[in-house]
């Protein structure tokens, strides 16, 4: 017998926090294989951001920093600008990115900050209990939305990627979903393509992350995730958005132009 | 007995807030002074979560209880945290089902209730909870049996009534459990 | 009716005449926004989650000057997101309600019931000297008479007001009840209401020129010299004949009341003051104390913050000790017996 | 040597790996483990493809898959 | 002789504060003649934000709130939510809207608050003494680019309106500029129709004003004019970009979908 | 040299070693990020404009948890907009340097020089029982000394350290002079830099078990408990024959000195007792100086914040008197002055 | 009546007026405002079209144009 | 005098701030102690703007300066402004060419230079501001002209060498100006 499968090396052999059939756990994963399969591991800093995932630092085997709430992508830019030779990257909940943190993901993003961040949408606010996300689809019940999300009164859900791809700054911008193994497949290759991004210094990456949150949802794992598959793919659309090639192929020089 | 402080603790999902609250329900009911108080860690689900209960007849100082006279451990961990920390001759109910091990104190009256079993022959093990809240209204009759069915009737939605008798019989078993090995013990 | 103490102020709120309601989720409290958006919205008014508690106070400022009755609730690193917003609503006279649930900190800290932002709340409003009128409940009952009172001092100090609770006090359940829903007579001839009636109003906390800066903050203090006049309010417990004094206020204060209690059973002539209004800080009554108590004790989940006030009040009159638990640790009435009985026998060397 | 290894104490029941094994070869046990989960096991290891759905969805890194080294015939 | 122009009504007959040549003067003349025309004048509540333009309160006779630095969009979320049949309006710089205030427009437009957002885009920070803004040009020297902006260390030239096209609750969005009669004219008809969409109850409108800050840019006012048509235009396409007919058009329904 | 304070702390900061700026415009401290955009990046050294004090005090959390000397700088505010962001930076024990050139409040209110924010800067690093070092120079040698210090004191006790200046201190010009550039044997030990050497190390703040909190707030309270040995300096001028002390710090110190100056001329024997570091406040120099005065006399820009730190510290042994200016207004020498000689008809009584 | 009347006080020497005057029909005076400011002049009335660009574009409401009423001829 | 202070107010961009630099650099080159302190309105072009420089051989105490002893005011708001505030017998020198009021106290002396029309004949109008300089400094010789001299040269960068001269004159030019007036009115 052949063993195929492992824990990655840089995934700590402890037993994570997360709620059954939680997602966060398999992101997690992707994330370490990524780092394992570029070898990067010894150079590698991460910034955990407040959400579920708060406590991402005692699963990987690697420096981080916990970021204040929506601030990571800015703790990120204070690291890689004194460390430009490290790897950097965020982990990142809908809430924290999308809502709070809004100024700060678009700003690092159109700087081209040379940081990876993984944002995970779970259309919902999981740690604190369940209420309306900023991603949280149109009928969607949370507790802050307990008649189902209206746009007229809370707005539409947000498409971070399509947003960002209004700027110069990033390379890479990928959605995926963790709905079974095909897409858990491809969302490896996206994260993993993230990093490399930024490992060959062509700038800011992103990969929004489509996962569940079973509890805050009421449902079960299985039933989590085909709700994902039916209600969230179409919400969302699932793909890379933008390539450092495409980027580069048509970016405005540098300097030039302007008051001189 | 003035006041009551009961702690009950578990993983989250186990209705560890629910035992309490309907254990406060029925207190107010008969007119006492209340505080039930949560206390969860990280986790939305399978991470711990404690109550505390106190019931008097008096004002209520603290609704923190250091030393409790009274506990209910829904799990390993909880059994791990809070048996040392009850209350010489306290009272210390385990929900046997998930707790694999006996309890090392002897200083402390002890209950072991196979929770998960007694409900789910009940018809739903979900209800393991009110077993043991029975059996602790066995030990400790702070509240009457008639304050709990009240209390239940107004916390549960009109759509579940049906609950409500399940959440009796099962009340009414962990109280027969209860007093059995009271005699048992004497205590 | 039993109610968690977040609940319970959001009913009184309602009883109040809330009508709006801005926030941004965080523990301690989000059970005080998941109600609002249940019943507020049903009752007519304005529930939004806005995008971050910076928004959330803002758009409070922005309702606020219009005329509106309205409020915020947070926990404390939420608070020190809304500093700015603080001072531009003291700045520009905007009555509203911010609720803090205290938790421990600094930094993320955790979600345990603490009381280590007094110096935030009742130091400064953000920047410049502005102040907020602070009250703090002990009682999920007095969460909720509180807050009506707040909504009602804002209005007459037009002046934030805030509910400064240990955590706990949010997340627990005790009964409670509440007044029928009031009406109240209120004076918005300065609010920016865009009635285009009589001249135009402005809501502004700018005033480029020092000497007018200068008299602005006069007003302002004026505002808070008669609050220190009229609204103080503390409750003294067995303090006839007390011979030492608790010093506590929210949760603090219901552990020192036990601990008072078990002190009067062994014999120790031991009383409670507790501060209701911490801004403005009741000096008076502890000053008046001063002349008849041996020694204070200030019990404080944290490091030694209302103290100050304390030492302020009685100027070095008696001595004033300190106990505090940090952290999100709650102090046990025993713990706090044994610090009562060695502080009697410091006293009494 | 079994073609999954199941770390018992880690799984959280969640029933993902049962979903998303192509032939259905995984199910509940009635074990709690100490954490109060019902934790997962192979029930027919013969059908098992060793494909690695079950690991690849696994949020816990419960399992761990092997595969039957082939033998080359000459 | 007849008189064919006049002060608009609501603006006061009061010296304005602005440098010789500061466009400011011509946009808030805009407004105040569409407040005029559409005759809202006794019921539109003005939201000013830090800037140059802090002092607009002066200038108008209309009730005005001022709003903290970034925060003039949640300040107009706060008073139109209570009080819905007012118009409402923010009027904010680059510095104000595009950096420190991301989230609170990005939000409001979402949301498709019901107000109308005028947004003075002059490429740097006029108030505090001529600092890059987030719509400074590549190139571009200003005291905190004293070197020239370059897009890796501080990033692109953001485009707000295009940005916020993304979103689904804008309404209106249009860019205009401030570049000879020509362009005044048409920026004052985007004014108005902006406004126009509010008192209609369609939606968010923004329309974004190309200005000259001739002092911080260290040129005479017409010098700054020819800039601004040099450089300004071929980075900030000008346009309608976003119509409510449009957008009503293919408008997702509201409810519907999701998690009940 | 002649030069403006703002320019003056800048150059001491690149002396010192800083290897990264990030901030954000606001007057009255402008020219500051302006120096650094053009010499620290000439230098090697990392600028860069953030989008909001909020993003610049997280980019310095980030940068100064990776290793870097580092700093921001600001004016009120922007101060509060920081206060989360120093809650972490304390909780999370990352050494860092904030200026805040103080400017008139509340709200907007204006860029005149003010004091109003001592408050804010000495009793809370926003929410939690943090604390921040708090120095406070008055001459623009001082506050070039002052940042090389900060940059040092900041890494001895892994805290963020602000200067606080009142704003017209970084717009004036003075001569100054500076030591040349500074190298420092600095122990990264516990920094992320993801070297991948040894144990991974974490920049943190949370401690979800209250029991761990309250352990990890002991540890900050025993820094600060030493910087208060330690840290604290003060000035003392004609204090030795003194009968009434003003005591004043910043541009206030000034006047009060030329106010003491024109007092001792008259024959009244005034002195200044000037606090240099705020937090650690030099209490015990104010304690001793009490044995000897017959009254303080505290004089501030401000509605009275600092003069709280003077009455704990003297604790009614004399009397204490406030005088302030608000909003921006600078006192003159003459009005000290005749406050003084009401405080000395007062005593005399 | 003039084609144009210019609020001399509110002027602020900026040029617009001048640089944007199809006819370009204004300019510069040689007077001082009292807040220190060249205010602007019509120097050829007669070439005036009253077409109202100057006030357009100036920024400070200085200019107020007026249009010869049209003598309708039978 | 062991103390000078003075007060600058006009427009800004009438070189206010520039000139008290002047002064102050000069005096820094003599040994002496200095501050300079701008102060200024929202403008940033034709708004007010203020500055105050104090010289000394002692420490100086304020930088702010209530009751200046002495004024050049620039333009007719800053006459109407610190007129009052100069000290009595202090020295307040008027921008003529734009103060278009004779001044109104009797207890002042007083100097009134047609700055911009002098500045204009030496070849740059913007060189008023050197010409109010040459008048305070007849006035009040603080530092010498010399010191003033190597300012400037320290001040502009190489390739603004010329504007030194021009300077100079215009310094020259302001202080003949008010030694004839301070003849005339023997001050
Ligand atoms: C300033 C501040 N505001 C609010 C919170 C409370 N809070 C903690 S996590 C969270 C949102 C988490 O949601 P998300 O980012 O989507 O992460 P998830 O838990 O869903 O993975 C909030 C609002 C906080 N800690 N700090
Ligand atoms: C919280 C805060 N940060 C910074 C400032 C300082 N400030 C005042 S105006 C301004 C920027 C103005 O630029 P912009 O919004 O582009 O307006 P403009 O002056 O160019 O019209 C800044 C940074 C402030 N007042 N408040
Ligand atoms: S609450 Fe949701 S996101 Fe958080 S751990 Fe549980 S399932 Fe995952
Ligand atoms: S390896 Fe494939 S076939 Fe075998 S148990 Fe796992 S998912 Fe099923
Ligand atoms: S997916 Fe993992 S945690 Fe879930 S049931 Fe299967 S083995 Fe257990
Ligand atoms: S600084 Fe620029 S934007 Fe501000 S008033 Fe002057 S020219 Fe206008
Ligand atoms: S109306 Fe037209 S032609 Fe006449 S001055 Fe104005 S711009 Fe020139
Ligand atoms: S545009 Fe207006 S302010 Fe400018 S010169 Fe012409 S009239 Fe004067
Ligand atoms: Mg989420
Ligand atoms: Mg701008």
């Amino acid at each position: 017998m052949k063993q195929i499968t492992a824990r990655p090396k840089v995934l700590l052999d402890v037993p994570m926090h997360y709620c059954p059939g939680c997602t966060h756990g398999v992101a997690h994963r992707l994330v370490a294989e990524a780092i394992d399969e570029l070898g990067i591991r010894g150079r590698t800093i991460g910034v955990a951001s407040v959400g579920c995932s708060v406590f991402m630092y005692n699963y990987l085997d690697l420096d981080f920093q916990q970021a204040a709430h929506g601030r990571a992508p800015a703790v990120a830019t204070g690291i890689k600008r004194v460390l430009p030779d490290r790897i950097v990257f965020t982990y990142q909940g809908d809430g924290d990115l999308a809502a709070i943190g809004t100024a700060e993901i678009v700003h690092a993003a159109n700087r081209g900050e040379n940081i990876t961040v993984i944002f995970i949408n779970n259309a919902v606010y999981g740690m604190t209990g369940g209420q309306m996300a900023p991603t949280t689809l149109l009928g969607m019940r949370t507790t802050t939305t307990p008649f189902g999300r209206d746009a007229r009164q809370a707005g539409y859900p947000i498409r971070v990627v399509e947003l960002l791809n209004t700027l110069r700054g990033p390379a890479y911008l990928a959605r995926v979903a963790l709905a079974g193994p095909a897409n858990i497949h491809r969302a490896r290759k996206a994260i993993r393509r993230a990093f490399q991004t930024q490992v060959e210094g062509r700038g800011f990456s992103l990969v929004e992350v489509l996962s569940t949150c079973p509890v805050t949802w009421g449902m079960a794992p299985v039933e989590a995730v085909r709700w994902l598959e039916e209600h969230m793919l179409p919400e969302f659309p699932l793909g890379e958005f933008r390539t450092p090639e495409a980027r580069e192929a048509v970016l405005v020089p540098l300097g030039g132009g302007g008051k001189g | 007995m003035a006041t009551t402080e009961l702690v009950i603790a578990g993983f989250g999902g186990q209705g560890i807030l629910f035992l309490g609250e309907v254990l406060a329900h029925a207190a107010v009911l008969e007119g006492k002074n209340v505080t039930w108080m949560p206390a969860y860690g990280p986790e939305q689900r399978g991470g711990t979560a404690t109550c505390t209960v106190v019931i008097a007849d008096e004002p209520i100082g603290s609704p923190v209880v250091s030393d409790p006279p009274a506990v209910i451990v829904m799990n390993r961990p909880s059994m791990e945290k809070f048996e040392p920390r009850v209350r010489s001759r306290g009272l210390l109910i385990v929900n046997s089902s998930i707790v694999d091990r006996p309890v090392r104190r002897g200083d402390v009256r002890v209950l072991m209730v196979d929770a998960v079993r007694e409900a789910t022959v009940l018809g739903d093990a979900r209800a393991a909870n009110m077993v043991l809240l029975g059996a602790f209204l066995a030990a400790e009759p702070v509240v009457s049996l008639r304050a709990v069915e009240q209390a239940l009737r107004e916390m549960l939605p009109p759509e579940r009534v049906a609950l409500v008798t399940l959440n009796l019989s099962a009340i009414a078993r962990g109280g027969e459990i209860a007093r059995e090995q009271m005699l048992l013990q004497r205590v | 009716m039993l109610m968690k103490g977040n609940e319970a102020i959001a009913e009184a709120a309602l009883r109040a005449g809330v009508q709006a309601y801005f926030g941004y989720p965080i523990t301690p409290q989000s059970e005080l926004p998941e109600y609002m958006a249940r019943e507020l919205q049903q009752r007519g008014g304005v529930f939004l989650q806005a995008e971050s508690e910076v928004a959330a106070i803002n758009m409070v400022y922005g309702a606020g000057g219009a005329g509106a009755r309205v409020m915020t609730s947070t926990s404390s690193p939420g608070v020190s997101l809304m500093q700015e917003g603080l001072s531009y609503l003291v700045g520009a006279e905007v009555p509203c309600v911010i609720v803090n649930m205290v938790r421990g900190g600094p930094g993320l800290g955790n979600i345990a019931p603490a009381q280590s932002d007094y110096f935030q709340a009742t130091r400064s409003a953000g920047h410049g000297d502005g102040r907020l009128i602070v009250l703090a409940p002990s009682t999920i009952q007095e969460a909720a008479d509180l807050t009506i009172l707040a909504f009602d001092l804002a209005e007459r100090y037009r002046n934030p007001v805030m509910i400064l609770g240990d955590g706990i006090l949010g997340q627990m359940m005790e009964p409670v009840s509440f007044p029928p829903p009031l009406r109240r007579e209120r004076d918005l001839s300065w609010a920016t209401t865009g009635a285009g009636d009589g001249p135009r109003r402005l809501i502004n906390s700018i005033y480029l020129d020092p000497d007018e800066l200068e008299q602005h903050n006069l007003r302002l203090l004026e505002k808070y010299r008669r609050a220190q006049q009229e609204e103080v309010r503390w409750e003294a417990y067995r303090m006839e004949d007390a011979v030492l004094a608790v010093a506590a206020y929210g949760l603090a204060a219901r552990v020192a009341r036990s601990a008072v209690d078990r002190a009067r059973a062994k014999g120790l002539a031991a009383g409670l003051l507790r501060p209701v209004t911490l801004f403005a800080f009741p000096a008076a009554a502890f000053r008046e104390a001063a002349e008849r108590v041996r020694a204070f004790l200030a019990v404080e989940m944290s490091a030694g913050q209302m103290v100050e006030d304390v030492r302020l009040a009685v100027e070095g009159r008696v001595p004033v000790f300190f106990y505090g638990r940090l952290g999100g640790v709650v102090p046990t009435p025993p713990e706090v017996l044994q610090q009562l009985e060695q502080v009697a026998a410091e006293v009494a060397r | 040597m079994a073609k999954i290894v199941i770390d018992e104490e880690r799984c959280k029941g969640c029933q993902l790996c049962v979903q998303f094994c192509p032939p259905k070869v995984l199910a509940m046990s009635s074990r709690l483990n100490s954490r109060g989960f019902y934790t997962v096991e192979l029930v027919d290891e013969a059908r098992c493809t060793s494909c690695a759905a079950c690991a690849l969805v696994c949020p816990d890194v419960v399992i761990t898959v092997f595969k039957p080294e082939r033998v080359r015939v000459a």
